[in-house]
């Protein structure tokens, strides 16, 4: 109990980002039509690709080879999902804007 | 000293750049919500993100460190970015839903191996001052596990949408699952409540944590319907989210923390709203109680009558206005372009051809919207099903292509069938329907549908898109 | 240690308290801005509020020592409580926007107040190693600054709307306000470049800063018309919004932080939303270019007809669609009361009574809503412009009380108009007009009115109030 | 210079929460119909009477009597600030709800 009292006192400012985060979050996309469920899912799919800096600080500290390789495979697996995510985001999106007009 | 303050000033444009990033996450999220504004939207976020790596590599320390192996850093990110530019660019627009899963995976992957990596450096310090129940030790446990989870369950759903994997229709399944969730929670419990020096000594526990999370990612998504995966990938989208966020408290660092935590939450809400434009819950997918085939209390009457091709071609030509209603066949069946073949044929002829887009027709949200944008069917034809739904008593013809549930009556006749209170497509209320399907298949709700056996109703068996085609032909010869 | 602890956990109560707080305060804002969860919303709000207080005085500590003179401080409580209750309770609903500004101002007025007592007390640590250039003292003037304007502007507004100052229209003001936020300016910066061992040794200026702030705050309320008090009000009241976010980062205080930057937030769209409405700028209300008197090109033709009670008393009770366009004259005459009861005879006699709703009649948003919720005037009733406005070529009568520039055609007609743009009640399109006002007294834009020229118009001159009451008479024994 | 991103390096958190919580204040309000203006304008003016919880800290750490009294006013004009502002909102609104039914 103390322990997690402790844990909360020291993070609370952190806690409280990720309150007001999961309401932004929340809020921002709450009034999206159907027909933009699949681009906004991967629009998201790609802004959760933020674990790629996670990736590249590991792998920038590595110092064993196995650290090292784990650390590459990371990073790429990372850029996959932000590179790979954005840019078929930007496909879906694209074929909407050409119809509208 | 001067060194000392150049090292702060890089800190601060770090972490000022993580707060440009956070706010560029932020407004690209709202403003792909929005259809005028969602590409400009995507790039900002892409913008944001750029920013966010390129800061990193250039102002992130470590113990007054500043990052290493940058070659190899930029080695991986290059060749990342190659695959995943080529596979985005090249693979087929019905093929969408399952990438975004790949992409998924990979983002879940990634925060597994932080995890796992980050595990054995928990500081000794922190170990001394407060034991493995730690911040950090509870932020690494939960990364590894939502993350293996988010990867399997991903590679699980990437193969079932495209094709690769069935599904797995055990009812125990459920049980088992609960239990593998128990052990996972208990494992994390045990390795919280050790005593030892240094969090290395547990490595091999956290080894185990990952076989038995890629277990249970597995078996997550096994059992759901494939039909179901939208759904699915949008949950495990979310997690992946948190996945990420998890390694935004381990290095205290707000761009991950903010871009995680925001798919987290809108991961979540988008998931629910995609389950209440099919009309069910969130829990009913997971558990599965819906795809396994419903019964209908309603009793066939009528009977199953066809229509000659050459009839039918007869029939689309002299009418005045014709709604075509487009479902999960014409996508299976590739359709989409022979399918606007015929409207601009129809057109030619002084028809007036409209698509009803019900909702959930397909198997994504937004798909018909996308397949017939993809064959070039103009915006303006394409009409949602409340919108059209008015109009359809003076319609002359209606042809259902390929779709079955999103025209099911019993959705308004029979309170016991499972689609009950679904929105649909009033097909009954045209003058005359036009039904092109295979055989007398079921539908993803795997119920009868009254509507084949309607008076007005006329079926044309055969695949969708050799039907069209040769209806093609036979209106171009009248 | 066992008392330590005790302190820890009451600490780690209270900032969960604020936290909790903070939610329901976003949880108030959003639920205040939909009409259906708004009052359960403003309860919420208020329910965070009242638990951030309480464990305020429990559980706060400064340096270890818990909050003391607890007694005098529920006795302040008890004091305010109990007079804020009576006036928001007593005040007529017409007057709730100078009551809404007066207590506005006592929440910038304590803000100030704090500012005015933390000065002296800056940590001499904090001063000694970051001089007075650090962000405890920039809080301090800030809140200091903006708490005082916000309140001595307050003042007035409330003030100007109870009719108790007049306006005071002098085209260099503008300069010397500008003047006089520069002197503003730079006493914070004198302050902050001061090498002093500690703040109290400035404590003067900062009175000094007081009073400047206070006529800072009457200059920039003073020459801005009386009309437009509901967006000064508006504006002030996020201007206190951010004096009450300064407390919290003095005080390193969640709730204040959240609850005051999410009122300045919204309440600066706010301020914007509302001066959208009116379709002008914020600037433009700020430096005052509009109500001055605008001057209108399009000459007057057409002559002014009147009507007589009693033909009007038959005309309305004859029609069937009869359309009333109640205006800021109504309120000012209090004329709402009698105005429900001449629209319940008229429908007793089987004439349809609607209300048009102009966005912006009245001066204030939705007064003209509230002034008829006061007189019972069912919901239904009340159809806002857009909406009647297809409707108006079917209507026989349309009765315009006491309004002017929101049925002024030249926001259609005149493009060289101060209001040309803004939506209009299309009033020339009803089969009839008839229009209550006193005289030929021009509207808050000031400009002439081409209606009361029309063929269709028919003026019925008399205090809304009096004449009302002769036409509910006439209908009454016809 | 140094001095500014000294300061934003020790207050990062909270300079994201002020963001984050800009953010939050305008989504959720942003689709406010024009009726709600005025009673939304109260009821936020009520909410920044947390200012309130800073006068009570001032009060309950003063120790002069001229403190003493300023501070006591401060707890004052906050608590009508915070007493006034809900009850006069609440008062604007059960107009409206009682005319809904
Ligand atoms: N859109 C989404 O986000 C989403 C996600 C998950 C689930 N769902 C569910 O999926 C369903 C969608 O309804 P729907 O009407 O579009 O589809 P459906 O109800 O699944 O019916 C599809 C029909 O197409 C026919 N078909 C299959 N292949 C064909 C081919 N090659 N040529 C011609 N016909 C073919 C099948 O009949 P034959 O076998 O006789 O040919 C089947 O009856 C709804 O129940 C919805 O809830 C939607
Ligand atoms: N709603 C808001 O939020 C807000 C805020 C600030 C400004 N405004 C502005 O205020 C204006 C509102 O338009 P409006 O049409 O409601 O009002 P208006 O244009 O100000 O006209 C009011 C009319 O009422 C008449 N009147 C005054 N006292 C009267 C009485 N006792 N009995 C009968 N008639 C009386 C006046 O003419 P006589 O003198 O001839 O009687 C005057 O022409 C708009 O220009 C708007 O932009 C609105």
């Amino acid at each position: 109990m103390g322990n997690i009292l402790g844990f909360f006192l020291l993070h609370r400012e952190a806690v409280f980002i990720v309150i007001l985060s999961i309401f932004l979050g929340i809020e921002v996309i709450s009034h999206v039509p159907a027909i933009l469920h699949t681009p906004l899912m991967s629009g998201a799919n790609a802004i959760h690709g933020v674990v790629i800096i996670g990736a590249i600080i590991v792998m920038g500290h590595a110092e064993t080879t196995g650290a090292m390789i784990l650390g590459f495979l990371a990073v790429v697996l990372g850029t996959l999902n932000v590179v790979g995510g954005f840019v078929v985001t930007d496909r879906m999106l694209e074929m909407f804007k050409r119809k509208k007009q | 000293m001067d060194q000392l303050s150049q090292l702060q000033t890089g800190i601060s444009i770090l972490e000022i750049t993580y707060i440009i990033a956070s706010v560029l996450f932020i407004f690209g999220l709202k403003m792909l919500s929005h259809p005028l504004t969602a590409r400009r939207g995507n790039t900002l976020a892409a913008i944001g993100m750029g920013m966010a790596i390129i800061a990193t590599i250039l102002f992130h320390h470590k113990d007054g460190k500043p990052i290493g192996n940058v070659g190899l850093i930029l080695v991986a990110i290059g060749i990342g970015s190659i695959i995943g530019w080529v596979i985005a660019k090249r693979v087929k627009m019905t093929a969408m839903p399952q990438l975004v899963s790949f992409f998924n995976g990979m983002g879940g992957a990634a925060a597994a191996l932080i995890s796992m990596m980050e595990f054995p450096h928990v500081s000794p310090d922190l170990i001394a001052k407060s034991g493995m129940a730690n911040g950090h030790v509870l932020a690494i446990l939960l990364g590894l596990m939502i993350g293996t989870v988010s990867w399997a369950g991903s590679m699980i759903a990437f193969g079932k949408l495209d094709g690769r994997i069935g599904d797995l229709r055990i009812k125990a399944l459920k049980y088992v699952n609960l239990t593998i969730l128990a052990v996972l929670i208990s494992l994390i419990v045990y390795i919280m409540t050790r005593h030892v020096q240094a969090s290395s000594e547990l490595t091999p526990l956290i080894y185990i944590m990952f076989i038995i999370a890629v277990i249970y990612g597995v078996m997550f998504v096994m059992p759901i319907g494939g039909a179901d995966m939208p759904v699915v990938i949008s949950l495990l989208n979310s997690f992946t989210g948190v996945a990420a966020a998890m390694g935004g408290f381990l290095y205290n660092n707000q761009a991950m923390l903010t871009g995680g935590i925001l798919v987290g939450s809108a991961g979540t809400i988008l998931t629910i709203l995609m389950c209440r434009a099919m009309n069910r819950s969130l829990l009913n997918v997971i558990v599965g109680v819906f795809g396994g085939g419903g019964q209908t209390n309603m009793a066939v009457t009528g009977s199953v009558k066809e229509i000659s091709i050459s009839d039918a071609a007869v029939l689309l030509s002299y009418s005045k206005k014709v709604v075509i209603v487009p479902g999960y066949g014409l996508a299976v069946a590739q359709a989409q372009h022979i399918c606007h073949e015929l409207d601009k044929l129809l057109e030619e002829k002084g028809v007036e051809v409209k698509y009803a887009i019900h909702p959930v027709a397909g198997r994504m949200p937004g798909h018909m919207n996308v397949l017939l944008a993809e064959a070039d069917v103009p915006y303006e034809q394409l009409i949602e099903s409340d919108e059209i739904n008015p109009d359809l008593p003076n319609t002359d013809v209606l042809v259902v292509i390929g779709a079955n549930d999103v025209i099911n009556p019993a959705a308004e006749d029979d309170p016991s069938s499972p689609i009950y209170g679904m929105p649909i497509i009033k097909a009954r209320d045209a003058k005359n329907i036009i039904v092109m399907k295979r055989g007398m298949g079921k539908g993803y709700a795997a119920i009868e549908n009254m509507l084949f056996y309607n008076d007005k109703t006329r079926m044309l068996f055969g695949d969708a898109k050799s039907t069209l085609q040769t209806l093609v032909n036979e209106v171009k010869s009248l």
